[in-house]
Formats: C-alpha cells, sequence, structure tokens
C-alpha cells in the first residue's frame, strides 16, 4: 500500500457506549497506540448512527468515517447493531456506487474486552484512509478552512 | 530464524493446523487405532510440533505407522486435526532436498513396461522439488 | 446586417469567448440543451431551447451574498464579490431576451441589487432567431417576435450563414470585437426567414392564447374564483415550474455554517415551496391552494398592475413541458377566463 | 446562549505527561460560550468538584465540559457535582481526554491538539444541551422467579421473607428442578433432597409465596416496575385445590408403559403421576400423550378411584395476568444430548449412562432403589469407567467450548460413593485437567484418589465398544505413562456438558434480555452487575447465567433476591432521562419505528390538529413511553422525517460534534 | 377503455358508494393529462380522459383525499398498486374511505421519452396498431409503441393488480423484466467511472423537489431538507455534495419502501435517471436479504425495519456482492 509521507486524515470514529467505546477506553488503559487522528464520538447504540451523520462528517471534511458496535448478538439492547449493519450495508454499498472510494467508510463490531482489536483496528483504517489520500469525492469545498 | 522455526512455520502452512488449540486431552491418541504401532503417538505428534522438536518427528517411522483414519481429527473436541499434522511431516520429509530426491539418470533404471508413463512424469514432479 | 458562413462559426465562438467567457446552448449527457461555458470543438444545440432558462447567468440558483469568519469570539465580515468576468450569452432565445426585461423591472428598481446589476453589466446578450417554434410556445402572446429578437445583439441562422445586427452600444462594441470575421450582408434571406417563421407561428396550437382579460381592474374576481381549488387540487408543490421559469425572481436568504464561519447566501425560492414566505409567526399561505394561486396571480395580476401592464410570462413554454403533472400557466388563464370577465 | 465553564483534568500525570493541561484549558476558553476555564490536578477530588461547584455558582455557568478520564468513570460524579451546584446534571459533557488521548498518544502536540478538539466537540454539544428530568414510575410491589428449581426457590424464599409477595412459575408438575434428582451433594455428601425439600416445603407453606406449577410464560410487557406478565397454566386434568396427592390414581391407572421422565426414562410410570414423594404441589397430573381417556373416551379410572373428585377430563389451559415488579430468571440447564458422540455408544449401549442417569441409578427413590445394577442385565457392575468434558470444552461442533464446572466434582463424588459401597468394583476417571477451586473440592477430589482408590487417568477415551459379552471395550489414552489403555467395563458414565434449558431462548426474546452465543443470560456487567440482566428489572438467578453447583447458585440466587428486594423497596423508580421523543408534528405515524423498538416503547394515537382556517385534521403519531424506553436511538434512524430523537443524544449534538471534529 | 371507466365511475357516484371520483383530464395537447378529482356525472363527461398518456401514479394523493371526509374512487394502473398497498402498510391512507378500481394498463407512452426521441411540437397522436402515429408541427411520425414508453414501462413488473376493490379487465400477468441492467453495468464501471458518471447525472439537478414531491414513498408530514431545526436543511444544492448528499438520503429513506414505480425519473425536468439509485437500493436487498418487492403486501416489516441475525456484515461491499 502506498503511504501517503504527510496527509494527516481526519477521522470520525461514532463508538456505541457499551461495548465499542468501552473497548476504546481499554486500548487506552493498556496503552495501545493508535494515530491522534481518530476522534471518537461516543452513540448509544451503532443503531443511533444516522446515514446523515456520516455524509455530515464528509461534508465538513472527514476523510475516513468508521462505526464500531457491539458484536451481532451482543447489542446492549438486543437488536441495535442489527438494524445497523442492514443500514450500514446498504449506505455504504450506495456510497461505492456513486463513485466514492469504498475504503472510507467502515463499520467494525468490537467488544468491551478487544481493546486490542480497537487499536488495531484503528492503526488500519487509519494507514487506509491515508493511503487514500484526502476526500474529494463527498466534500462541500465551503467547509474547507481558509 | 532457527531451522526448527521455519520447519515450525512451513509445517504450520502445509497442514493448516494450528497446535496452539491443542488442550492435551488425549482424545486423539485414545482413539487412535495404529497407537501400539506408534513410537510417537497422535498427541505427541501436536505437542512435539508445538515445541519445535520437528526434526525428530521427521526421522521416526510412526509417520509411516499412521493409517490416515482421521479418527483422531473426527473426535478431536477442539478441532486440532493431528493427522493433517503427521501428513505435513511426511510432505516435510518428502520435500526434503536429497530425501527422496530423484534426478533423471535415475529413471532408466525404474522404467518397467507395465509401468505407466504418467507414473514416471508425475514421480518426477513430485520428488525433483 | 453582417453574416459569416457558418463553416466560420468555430472562429466566431473563440472570438467572441476573447477577454471573457461565451456560454451557449450545447447538448448535455441527457440530450437537453444547456448553457455551457463554451471550449474548443463545442457545437451549439439544435434543440429549440435550454430546459433551464437564461435567467441563471444574472440571477443563479444560489450566490453568496456575505461571509462572517469566526474565530473564537471574534467575527470577521467579509463581501465574497470579485469584479466579475465579461462574458457573452449566445443563442438566447427570443422568450428569454423578453425575461431580462422583466427581471431588470425587480432586480434594477430601487433599491438596486448589486449583485444582480454587476452580472448584467458584465453580460453581453447575443439572441438568435427561432425558426421551428414548438407546440408549447405562446411568446407571441405577449408581442415577442421570435423571428425578430431582442438582445444586445440578434442573430438569424440560415442554411449556409449566421446573420448578426447588433441592437444596443455592448452590441456594437461585440460587434466590433468581431470585425475581421463578419461581413456585410443583405438583410434579405433574414426578412425570408422571418416570413417564413411568422407563417408557422400563426398555425401553433397556443397562437390565439391571450392574457389580455387578465388587463384591468379583475384582482378580486381572479382571486376569489373558485377554480383554484380545482385548478391547484393535483399540485404536487414542487418548484419546477418555478426553476424552469425565466421570470421567476423570488428568492430566499439563507445562513451556512461551514464550521469556520456563516456563508449567507441567496437562493431561488418558489412560492409553490410550503415554507415559502415563511416567518416567526409562521406562514401567510398554509394551503397549496393559495401557494398555487399566488404563482399566477402574481404573474398574470400583481405584475402587471406594479409594471405598466407587463406580464410576469414570456411564453416560453418551459412549464408546459415540464409541469410533473401537466398544470400550467395556459390552462389556468384559460380556466379563469370566464370568471374574470363576468 | 449558554455559559459554559471548561474543566481540564491533570488526572496527575496520567493527563498532563501527554497533553498539555494548561494550553487546552487556554484553547477552550476562546470557543464561543465558553466563560471560563480551568485546570486541575484531579478533578473527581473533593477540592476538584469544589473548584466545579463554585465556578458554576460564581459565573452562572449553564453549561459544563469536563476534559478527563472516560465518562464510563466519572460521568455520574460530575453529573453529581453539577446537581449539588444546581445545575442540571444533564449539563455536563465530558470530553474523554485520558483513555482516548493521553493514553494512547505520545507525542505531546498531537496529544494536545486532539484533546482541544475533543473539548471543541464538548462545547459544541453543550452548546445544544437540554436540561432533563428523569420520568418516575410507580413500583409494583410484587415479583415474578421463572424456574422452581433450586435457585428459583432460594430467590423465592427470600424475597418472601423480606415481605414481599412473590410468584414461581415451574414449568414441571412440581418444583424442586434438577436437584430433586440427585443423590448426594459434593463436597459435604449430604443427601440433596434432606436439604432441598425443607426448602420447597417452606415455599408452598408461605402465604407470600404463589406456586404456578406446570405452568409457561407466555407474554411479558412493561418495563422495570410495571411488567404484565401472561402465565399460561397447563391443564393438569386434575383440580388442584382438591387433590389431596393420596397417590391412589397413580397406582390404580391402568397406562404402566409410560416413560418416567423422572427417571430418565430408565424406568416408567403411570399415565396419571406425582413424579415423587415429596413434589410440592403434591398434586397428580394426567399425562395427556398417554391417558387412554383423554386419547379415546374410554377409562376413567383414577376418576372412579378419586375420592376427592379432583379428576376433571375437561380441564383447559388457563391464562391468568398478574403485575410485576421485577422477574427472576431461574430457568437453569439441562445436560446436552449425546446423540453426535457416537464414538462413547451412548446410544447403542444401555449401560453407557449420563451422570444424571448414574444419579438416579444410585438414588435409594431411584429406579433400582439405590442399589447401584447395569441398566441392561440388572447385574453389579464390577468395571466402571468414568469419561469426563463430554461435550464440555469441545470447540468442533459437537459439543460446548465452555467448561461445564461441576463436572469434575460430580464424578469425583460419583466415584468415591461406588467406591465407598462397592469396594469391589474398579473405577476409573478419564480426564483432562481435573478443576477442583472450591472450598474443600480438593481435599474432596484428593479422598477419592487417596481414599477410596478411584483410578484418575490423565487421558481421554477415544472409543467405547459394546461387546457380544455384554461388557463394554474402552479404548483411551493414558498419557502420563503414554500407553493407549483397552479396559473392559461393565459401565460407562459420561460426564455431559450442561446447556441452559431450551425455553431460555424464547424466554430472553420475550423479556428482551441478552443472551450470549451459547444461550446463558448476560449479565448487566460480568464483575460488578453479576445477577442483573441488562434489562431493567430483569434478574438472573442460578445456571441460567451460567454453569454453577449448588452453593454458588444459593449464593447467586440469594443475591438476585437482594436485588430485587432493593428494588421493591422503592416506592417509584427515576428512569433515564435520555430516552426517544417524537415531534408530533412531524410524525406521519408510518410504524417505522414501532418496528425497530426493542422494547416495545412506541404506541400510536389518533391525534387531534389545529390547521389553518380553523380545521382540524387526525393524524395517528407515534408516542414514547419514557419509562419504557432504554434510549438505544434505533427509531431515530428508522425514522424518515427526523420526528424522532433522542434526548441527550440529539441529531443535532451529534452533529455538533462531527462538525467540531471535522472542522 | 376510457369510456368504460366513465361508465362505472358515473354508477358508483349514482349509488353513493362514492363521492368523487380520482382520475385524469385531458389538456391543451395530446398528452398533457392532469391528475383530477370530478364529482358529477356532467364533469366526468366533460373532462375525465384515461388513455396511453395517463402516466401519473394516483396512489399519492389518496393520503390527502382520503382524509377529507367521504369517500373517493381512484383509478390505479398495476404499478400504482404497489405504491397502495405500501402508503396502506405506513398507515397513510385511510383505507375505508378509498375505493380502488384496477384498470388495465399496457404501458404508458410518454412525452419525455419522445422529446428525447427527437419528436417534438406535438400536436396529437394516435395508436396505429403496434405503432404510435404522432401529429407534429412539421409532419407525422411513427415510431413502435415500445419505444415511445418510459423506462419504468419498459422494465414493467407486470399487469396484476396488488390491491382493488374492483378490477375493469383480465387479472394481468407478473411479469420478471430485467430491472436491473442498468444498475449492474454501472457497478461494473470502475469507482472513477461511476464518480464521474453520477456526477455528470447529479450536477444537472435544479433541486425542484419534482422528484420528492410526486414520490409516494415520501409522504412525510415535513420532509428533514425542509426542516431547518433538523440541521440539514436545504432549498438549493449549493455544492456538488448537497446534489449528492439530497438524492443518496432520499434514496436512503425510501429504501426497502420504494416500490419502483418510476415516477422520480419520469417526473424529472432534467432527465436524471433517478430510479438508478433506488433500483440500487432493491437490487442490493434482493441480493443480502433475499427477493423482496414493496408494495407487494399492505403489512409485515420492510427489509430496514427487519434483520436476521446471519445477515451479511456491510463489509460485503469492499468485496463480493460489491459493485466491481
Amino acid at each position: 500500500m502506498q503511504v501517503n509521507e504527510g496527509f494527516k486524515p481526519t477521522i470520525v470514529a461514532f463508538c456505541c457506549n457499551w461495548c465499542s467505546y468501552a473497548g476504546a477506553d481499554l486500548a487506552g488503559t493498556n496503552r495501545l497506540q493508535y494515530p491522534a487522528d481518530v476522534k471518537i464520538i461516543r452513540v448509544p447504540c451503532s443503531c443511533r448512527v444516522n446515514p446523515l451523520f456520516i455524509l455530515r462528517a464528509f461534508q465538513r471534511g472527514a476523510d475516513g468515517v468508521i462505526l464500531c458496535g457491539c458484536h451481532p448478538g451482543d447489542c446492549h439492547y438486543t437488536t441495535g447493531n442489527y438494524y445497523a449493519r442492514r443500514r450500514m450495508t446498504l449506505l455504504f454499498s450506495m456510497l461505492d456506487y456513486l463513485g466514492i472510494e469504498r475504503e472510507r467508510t467502515r463499520v467494525e463490531w468490537v467488544s468491551a474486552a478487544e481493546g486490542v482489536k480497537f487499536a488495531a483496528t484503528m492503526n488500519d483504517f487509519v494507514s487506509t484512509v491515508t493511503a487514500l489520500g484526502e476526500n474529494k469525492r463527498l466534500e462541500d469545498l465551503r467547509c474547507k478552512a481558509n | 530464524m532457527t531451522n526448527s522455526q521455519e520447519l515450525k512455520e512451513t509445517l504450520a502452512r502445509i497442514s493448516g493446523v494450528d497446535v496452539r488449540k491443542c488442550m492435551r486431552c488425549g482424545k486423539c491418541s485414545g482413539t487412535c487405532p495404529a497407537y501400539d504401532e506408534m513410537e510417537y503417538h497422535p498427541h505427541e505428534f501436536v505437542y512435539m510440533v508445538e515445541k519445535g522438536e520437528i526434526e525428530k518427528l521427521m526421522a521416526s517411522p510412526s509417520l509411516y505407522k499412521c493409517l490416515s483414519c482421521f479418527a483422531c481429527v473426527e473426535r478431536c473436541p477442539r478441532g486440532v486435526e493431528p493427522a493433517k499434522v503427521v501428513e505435513a511431516v511426511r510432505l516435510l520429509v518428502i520435500r526434503q532436498q536429497g530425501c527422496n530426491h530423484m534426478t533423471p539418470d535415475q529413471i532408466p533404471a525404474l522404467l518397467d513396461e507395465d509401468l505407466p508413463q504418467q507414473a514416471i512424469v508425475s514421480a518426477m514432479r513430485k520428488y525433483s522439488k | 446586417m453582417k453574416k459569416l458562413p457558418l463553416s466560420q462559426m468555430p472562429a466566431l465562438y473563440a472570438a467572441m469567448a476573447q477577454g471573457g467567457a461565451l456560454y451557449l446552448p450545447v447538448d448535455n449527457a441527457a440530450g437537453d440543451a444547456q448553457f455551457t461555458r463554451w471550449q474548443e470543438g463545442m457545437e451549439l444545440s439544435r434543440a429549440l431551447n435550454t430546459v433551464r432558462s437564461a435567467k441563471d447567468f444574472f440571477f443563479p440558483q444560489t450566490e453568496n451574498l456575505v461571509s462572517f469568519r469566526m474565530q473564537g469570539k471574534t467575527i470577521e465580515i467579509i463581501d465574497p464579490r470579485t469584479e466579475g468576468e465579461d462574458f457573452v450569452l449566445f443563442g438566447v432565445r427570443a422568450c428569454d431576451a423578453r425575461s431580462f426585461t422583466i427581471l431588470d423591472k425587480v432586480f434594477l428598481a430601487d433599491p438596486v441589487d448589486s449583485y444582480y446589476k454587476s452580472r448584467r453589466e458584465h453580460g453581453t446578450v447575443v439572441t438568435l432567431a427561432c425558426t421551428r417554434p414548438e407546440e408549447t410556445c405562446f411568446c407571441q402572446s405577449f408581442g415577442i417576435d421570435p423571428a425578430d429578437p431582442e438582445g444586445d445583439a440578434a442573430c438569424w441562422l440560415t442554411e449556409d450563414a449566421l446573420y448578426i445586427t447588433a441592437r444596443t452600444a455592448k452590441g456594437e462594441a461585440l460587434l466590433a470585437r468581431l470585425d475581421g470575421l463578419l461581413e456585410d450582408a443583405d438583410p434579405a434571406p433574414v426578412e425570408a426567414q422571418k416570413a417564413q417563421t411568422a407563417a408557422i407561428l400563426a398555425k401553433l396550437p397556443l397562437a390565439q392564447f391571450t392574457t389580455r382579460s387578465f388587463g384591468g381592474d379583475v384582482l378580486m374576481k381572479a382571486f376569489d374564483s373558485p377554480k383554484w381549488a380545482s385548478l391547484s387540487e393535483a399540485c404536487l408543490g414542487c418548484g419546477t415550474c418555478t426553476f424552469v421559469c425565466p421570470t421567476c425572481q423570488c428568492y430566499d436568504i439563507r445562513d451556512f455554517d461551514t464550521g469556520h464561519g456563516i456563508q449567507r447566501y441567496r437562493c431561488w425560492d418558489s412560492c409553490m415551496y410550503s415554507d415559502f414566505t415563511k416567518m416567526a409567526h409562521g406562514n401567510p399561505r398554509t394551503s397549496q391552494l393559495e401557494r398555487f394561486r399566488q404563482r399566477f396571480m402574481h404573474k398574470l395580476v400583481y405584475f402587471p398592475a406594479n409594471n405598466d401592464g407587463e406580464y410576469g410570462c414570456v411564453g416560453c413554454g418551459r412549464c408546459l413541458a415540464k409541469c410533473p403533472i401537466s398544470m400550467n400557466i395556459v390552462k389556468v388563464a384559460k380556466a379563469l377566463e370566464g370568471d374574470v370577465h363576468e | 446562549m449558554q455559559r459554559i465553564g471548561v474543566f481540564v483534568c491533570w488526572c496527575g500525570s496520567n493527563i498532563a505527561a501527554t497533553v498539555d493541561v494548561e494550553a487546552v484549558a487556554e484553547a477552550l476558553s476562546h470557543e464561543p460560550g465558553v466563560v471560563f476555564s480551568a485546570n486541575y490536578q484531579y478533578m473527581c477530588s473533593e477540592a476538584g468538584q469544589n473548584l466545579i461547584k463554585d465556578a458554576i455558582r460564581d459565573h452562572q455557568l449553564t453549561g459544563v465540559v469536563i476534559c478527563s478520564c472516560s465518562p464510563r468513570m466519572h460521568e455520574q460524579t460530575f453529573r453529581k457535582t453539577a446537581a449539588a451546584a444546581g445545575l442540571n446534571p444533564y449539563m455536563v459533557e465530558i470530553a474523554n481526554i485520558r483513555e482516548q488521548c493521553s493514553w494512547i498518544h505520545k507525542d505531546k502536540a498531537a496529544g494536545t491538539e486532539k484533546a482541544i478538539i475533543l473539548g471543541r466537540a464538548a462545547v459544541a454539544k453543550v452548546h445544544l444541551n437540554a436540561p432533563l428530568v428523569a420520568g418516575e414510575s410507580p413500583v409494583t410491589k410484587r415479583a415474578l422467579v421463572i424456574g422452581g428449581g433450586i435457585a428459583g426457590i432460594q430467590t423465592a424464599l427470600d424475597i418472601a421473607d423480606a415481605g414481599f409477595e412473590v410468584d414461581i412459575v415451574e414449568k414441571e408438575p412440581t418444583i424442586g428442578g434438577k436437584m430433586t434428582q440427585l443423590d448426594k451433594t459434593f463436597p459435604t455428601l449430604d443427601c440433596a433432597a434432606c436439604i432441598l425439600t425443607p426448602k420447597m416445603v417452606d415455599c408452598a407453606q408461605d402465604e407470600r409465596i404463589h406456586i404456578y406449577a406446570y405452568s409457561e410464560v407466555e407474554k411479558v410487557e412493561g418495563f422495570v416496575g410495571n411488567f404484565t406478565v401472561t402465565i399460561k397454566k397447563k391443564a393438569r386434568f386434575v383440580d388442584e385445590t382438591k387433590c389431596t396427592g393420596c397417590g391412589l390414581c397413580t397406582e390404580k391407572c391402568p397406562q404402566k408403559k409410560v416413560p418416567n421422565l423422572f427417571n430418565l426414562g430408565l424406568d416408567t410410570r403411570r399415565a396419571i403421576y406425582i413424579p415423587f414423594a415429596q413434589a410440592v404441589p403434591k398434586v397428580a397430573t394426567i399425562d395427556a400423550d398417554y391417558c387412554n381417556m383423554l386419547k379415546n373416551g374410554k377409562c376413567g379410572v383414577c376418576a372412579k378411584v378419586c375420592t376427592a373428585g379432583a379428576i376433571d377430563y375437561k380441564q383447559t389451559d388457563q391464562h391468568i395476568e398478574e403485575k410485576y415488579g421485577a422477574i427472576v430468571v431461574a430457568t437453569g440447564y439441562n445436560p446436552i444430548k449425546l446423540d453426535s458422540f457416537e464414538e462413547y455408544a451412548y446410544a447403542q449401549s444401555p449401560d453407557v449412562v449420563t451422570s444424571l442417569e448414574f444419579e438416579r441409578l444410585t438414588n435409594a427413590a431411584g429406579p433400582t432403589g439405590g442399589t447401584l445394577l447395569r441398566p441392561s442385565d440388572g447385574k453389579h457392575p464390577h468395571t466402571i469407567v468414568f469419561v469426563q468434558c463430554v461435550g464440555s470444552r469441545d470447540t468442533s461442533g459437537c459439543g460446548k467450548p465452555y467448561c461445564s464446572k461441576i463436572c469434575c466434582m460430580y464424578t469425583a463424588k460419583h466415584a468415591m460413593l461406588t467406591r465407598d459401597k462397592y469396594p469391589d468394583t474398579e473405577v476409573y476417571v478419564f480426564y483432562i485437567d481435573v478443576r477442583t477451586p472450591g472450598k474443600n473440592f480438593d481435599e474432596f477430589y484428593r479422598r477419592a484418589v487417596e481414599e477410596y482408590g478411584v483410578h484418575y487417568i490423565k487421558g481421554m477415551v477415544g472409543k467405547v465398544a459394546p461387546q457380544a459379552d455384554g461388557t463394554l471395550m474402552v479404548q483411551a489414552s493414558d498419557l502420563i505413562s503414554n500407553e493407549q489403555l483397552h479396559i473392559s467395563a461393565d459401565m460407562v458414565v459420561l460426564a455431559a456438558a450442561i446447556e441452559p434449558d431450551k425455553s431460555a431462548r424464547p424466554l430472553a426474546t420475550m423479556l428482551t434480555a441478552s443472551m450470549d452465543t451459547n444461550d446463558f443470560f448476560t449479565e448487566a456487567h460480568p464483575k460488578l452487575r453479576p445477577v442483573e440482566s441488562p434489562t431493567a428489572g430483569i434478574f438472573l438467578s442460578g445456571a441460567c447465567q451460567g454453569p454453577k453447583d449448588i452453593p454458588e447458585t444459593v449464593a447467586q440466587a440469594g443475591a438476585a433476591a437482594s436485588k430485587v428486594i432493593g428494588l421493591l423497596s422503592k416506592n417509584k423508580l427515576t428512569g433515564n432521562p435520555c430516552v426517544a421523543r417524537s415531534d408530533e408534528m412531524l410524525c406521519n405515524g408510518c410504524s417505522s419505528c414501532e418496528k425497530v423498538c426493542p422494547y416495545g416503547a412506541i404506541s400510536y394515537e389518533d391525534k387531534e390538529f389545529r390547521m389553518p382556517n380553523r380545521t382540524v385534521a387526525i393524524r395517528r403519531v407515534a408516542k414514547v413511553n419514557p419509562a419504557v424506553c432504554q434510549g438505544c436511538g434505533a427509531c431515530t434512524v428508522a425514522c424518515p422525517s427526523g420526528a424522532m430523537d433522542l434526548l441527550g443524544f440529539s441529531n443535532r449534538q451529534i452533529m455538533a460534534e462531527v462538525d467540531a471534529i471535522c472542522k | 377503455m376510457q369510456s368504460q371507466l366513465i361508465e362505472r365511475a358515473k354508477a358508483l357516484l349514482a349509488d353513493g358508494t362514492v363521492d368523487r371520483v380520482l382520475g385524469w383530464k385531458a389538456g391543451e395537447f395530446a398528452y398533457d393529462m392532469t391528475p383530477a378529482l370530478f364529482s358529477s356525472a356532467q364533469e366526468l363527461d366533460e373532462g375525465f380522459a384515461y388513455d396511453a398518456f395517463c402516466g401519473a401514479n394516483l396512489s399519492k394523493y389518496l393520503v390527502k383525499e382520503s382524509r377529507k371526509g367521504g369517500r373517493v374512487l381512484a383509478f390505479l394502473k398495476p404499478c400504482d398498486t404497489y405504491s397502495m398497498n405500501q402508503l396502506l402498510k405506513e398507515h397513510r391512507i385511510l383505507r375505508e374511505n378509498v375505493y380502488l378500481i384496477g384498470v388495465p394498463c399496457q404501458g404508458k407512452t410518454d412525452v419525455e421519452t419522445l422529446r428525447a426521441l427527437g419528436i417534438t411540437s406535438i400536436t396529437a397522436a394516435r395508436q396505429e396498431g403496434e405503432d404510435l402515429v404522432v401529429e407534429t408541427l412539421y409532419g407525422q411520425r411513427r415510431i413502435p409503441l415500445a419505444e415511445a414508453m418510459a423506462e419504468r414501462c419498459k422494465a414493467c413488473k407486470g399487469k396484476k393488480h396488488m390491491i382493488y376493490d374492483e378490477r375493469i379487465g383480465e387479472e394481468g400477468e407478473l411479469e420478471n423484466p430485467d430491472r436491473f441492467g442498468q444498475v449492474a453495468a454501472l457497478e461494473a464501471m470502475s469507482s472513477e467511472e461511476r464518480f464521474a458518471f453520477w456526477r455528470g447525472e447529479l450536477s444537472r439537478c435544479i433541486r425542484c423537489n419534482a422528484c420528492r414531491n410526486v414520490c409516494p414513498a415520501c409522504t412525510c408530514e415535513q420532509c428533514v431538507f425542509d426542516n431547518p431545526a433538523s440541521g440539514v436543511d436545504n432549498k438549493a444544492a449549493a455544492t456538488s455534495f448537497e446534489e449528492n448528499m439530497f438524492h443518496i438520503i432520499r434514496a436512503f429513506h425510501v429504501a426497502g419502501r420504494c416500490t419502483d414505480c418510476g415516477e422520480c425519473s419520469r417526473v424529472c425536468p432534467q432527465r436524471i435517471p433517478l430510479h438508478l439509485l433506488n433500483r440500487k437500493f432493491i437490487k442490493d436487498i434482493n441480493t443480502f436479504y433475499g427477493e423482496y418487492q414493496a408494495g407487494e403486501e399492505a403489512e409485515g416489516r420492510t427489509p430496514l425495519t427487519a434483520y436476521t441475525e446471519g445477515d451479511v456484515e456491510p463489509s460485503v461491499v469492499y468485496t463480493k456482492g460489491g459493485n466491481d
């Protein structure tokens, strides 16, 4: 994979409160490093994430958006991540269909115990998005810093 | 990388077996019909691979006592698949340079009217690596 | 009257584009004509007219008016305007050319809209006479002669040549720039074409359509007509008619939060929309009937009442062609005719 | 515009070492709306909290942003702090600059920059926060215990002891559960019945406990404090109020060939039966699958002999609706089916039995009257092989990946008791590991080996082959001596893995309680809330949560009871105010939200709206029950018009965070 | 056919079954039918029309009409009945206040399709056998009927009505057209090509909202894009992002609910093939979650309000089932 020297992507990570946010905390407790480019937004459940939020992030300058939730079957609310899974599958497929680089969006299931997986996922996602470079296809020029 | 580590990795690649999944219950050896014929028993195969003592296994005639009946694979509660380990060690032996190695000049001596040509060709392919 | 052989058209375009931009109708991916910035190799569309009218160039769909840049707790106010580029609008039809006059009455009346004014000043309108009007055309109802269009300069395309004549000082200036390409011409072929077109115009299905009955004091009669209910029944409340209309000039001013500040922009609005002219207390026109009525009353009654009898319509026929439910000013005017002339 | 105070915590050096806290506080002080900004060594300390309280009062703060450790750690702390200073607790937001910043970044510049951005996002969110007040709901002071085994019994007794009404729903005709089938209990070897039956009687006699035996939960509605449960009381065809439990009918019934499930099918019973002598309630039940009268209307013997006139062939299932404040799940376990373990010949030979069957074969009330006899020929077995971990710790797909926990100990018990009673019997135990982490457990196991001479062999049985002479050839490995053994045995006892009862999965769906992949109920927190389900008001007792032995079960039962008592002691419950809310002006009543709500918190009503020109329109709109809603937000995305929003995590709030981060 | 419809409508008006009739009214030209209400036999005689140009899907009007009191008769083409069912599923139409007559449809000719074929200045049109004969100001044109139809009719789901109180004509058959050929062709392109394609198409959008306002699945009391409180309202597509966002979100909001009636593409003044967005979702839903046709039934869950534990993971987009 090519490396985009010097490019620091903006990554928004939506994490469900019960599993993935706790997984991120565990990564922190275990001092597992991942790039500071990742900024986490806490949501109660992966099913709280509206496609509007994902598009909004890209509009405002995100280069990648990742959604993390409890593993299917482990949702704190029993079924939330199942709905999130369908929604995101279809949304991501649509973005890809519109020619938006599919690697800019991702869903990962990270449990509260998977600090290692959280850090590894973020490292991988950051390097993938870094290689893609700046988000051009879904940007809104009005929002670029000037 | 030491030879033993290298062998271990090759073996893992050939067999597709993760020996660390073994919980040492011994059911493979409990189920093995060729147990008494063997110097190293199925559970030992797995354990010795984990310890990296693969060369010992390669030298052991136990390799050829395994009937490949796959009873151990069938019964293993952890899905370790000992028979695949045994087969992989056999392949390691075969793949070793100089051992079972066949050169073209050996072929005339092997030729035999009853032997199909194809057998020679495939033997060449297999043993000349 | 000047002319140039058709083979010279690319050179004409290049000359027009010198020192600015040239926009002309070009076929887009959907096969429709669309005003496009001319580039080498582009050809004029053969379609009668563009889907979007030419008003975009003076009154674009969105336009930044002012920006506010926020840094911490300070706000800086920025005028985003830069010195505009001169441009030539080529191939404008007579109806759209007339629409500029109507827009001027709105935007150039006191208080003058400086954004609009600046664009008008930078633009030179070169019109093109129609030879094959369509069934939806009714510009003649408003005294427009599509065979002899207005504009800074007017053109006629014949089989072998383009005839051009200047009508304003801006047009003269343009022609002067094109001088090397043009030759003096006998206007006879142009006159012949005008006669031919006039014959077709007389046969158009809407040739007899007139809005004359809306002249005079018909406001309350029209407003109170019971027909509005059935006319507006099927209206979807979309903005298609408004947005393809060359004379619709309503806009909304909105703020966009960019994250670093605010961009205050204006964008086309449609009186068909439920939030049109929405104010703090709510919406003055709460039903689609009222909104629908507003649009046609404005074009047929209010606008002429305030603008020396000039209707807010140029008969381009775009709304006839594009309304999803085929409701339009012609149907409305015909339906109301009886009511206003009781 | 909010008046926001920003408080940046050093967390000693935990944050301050990699984040320039001063710079963060300084940068955030310039954010719009921020009127106060400070940093301090330990914000969560009393001094730190006082700093916050003082600032709220002195600067009339309307919002607070704390840049500190994870909100999972101290969000509650700081909310209480704010509340103490008179600020609505939900006006506090936490920027996690420890776990998700200082601890994972080494570069101070990068860490500081990120901390500022996280702080900015929190400030942006607080701008849109609104004071939230938790709703209150009443508590029905009655508990339901589902499952009448030792777990359910103990829970019910403890709850009743605290003075609350409690109902037990048991699907079998009697309460008692698995423990009634056991002979002795490890490691003390006291008799199971002797310690269990008094508790069963206590249940029957306690007027605060009502037992719905031979009943099942059919529907659960409502929420913590306010559950409405429909219980199906299955037809016994015997009037419980009249039956005296004399047992005459069970002797006279002509249908004798019914497999006796209490003895795991090792013997037979009649079509009308009382499972065992100490059953509670001691009432007969007609097995409709075998009763001649019910099947073809020819018999009626039981009705004739019953002097109490309790037999009622026309009885039907009854549905009872009850209200509860809390529900305890105590659905227990079952041994797994061993059909997929062909190598042990369980299906081929009657002399290969499970440990629970062995339990019945040694029980004085069992089919053999307590004398250990081979099921095949009724002869005394001289060699018995016990196999542990049959289906436990098995990831091959045939069994269960977990350790069933109780097998090591009961196998030691069986082996010891066999050797004690029949010293002429050779007993072999094949084990992978012997796990004895319990009080007096290892001593017990060692006694089996050292005092009773049980042969413990490290290794597994590979094959059990029934022989023509009626013996069983057991082929196994002995890993210590590194040999393969061939033992001619008379009996083989398999320590089958245990799994949650099959009724648990549908029940979990009814309760909206979560389960793990093995169908064990999930606890709200594996360490800190081990007897609560994540669904409020649902508690867990016994093996439905994971394999456990009797003392552990009883301990958990007591713990669950104490949680229930705590809940029922309250007159009102305060809910989570971060719930969904529907804007009825936007709602078009399409039902998408209702379909994705896991709690049934959304209902619809036809509502009148005043429309222009003095007209009225009636529209179907969604309504959220804030006491039922748990705040997941599934509805907010299902709703296309944005009518549904989540308080505390509103669309605008999340978008404000997105904006601040991407800026 | 037209007279048959009029007669039936008159009868139902006369016997009091309904008090008004929703149908189509003839216009100025051969093709400009407008959906209209008729409340008397006279009105029906004067203006009711039904022919090959009556393309509008009337089901959405019933959201409003069914709440006006009285009972309204609506004529529904087979494809409109899918929309009807979907609206009933969402409780948007009060069933008891509508009387539905299924009308046969042989596919609708479409004036925009004719214009795209270069047939403009139309003054009259008639069917002659398998051809459509169009009189124009500049002479007669003749084209096969099949070519004169809108794209949606070329990919017709079938002539069978999903719901009706009575039907005129024989029961039609379901058809199984290749609806996804164009989607598959786009999927086969590279990401860059798809991006270029959609930019080209969506950049023409004038945000007139015709697609949304005609869509029977878009019946929100207030659209998020019209609601200043939603934080995503926008009245104009000021940037390419907003052009994308409107259409992505609109397609997403109707995903699993869109019956593929094709009204969006029919009414788009800029001829943007909007149905290709909706069909992408339909295709994906069929592939990932099993065949599903919105509007087949008036009850049950839609694919996005349902799930199975074994659903594909979103990573399927990167691998199989992805777009290239």
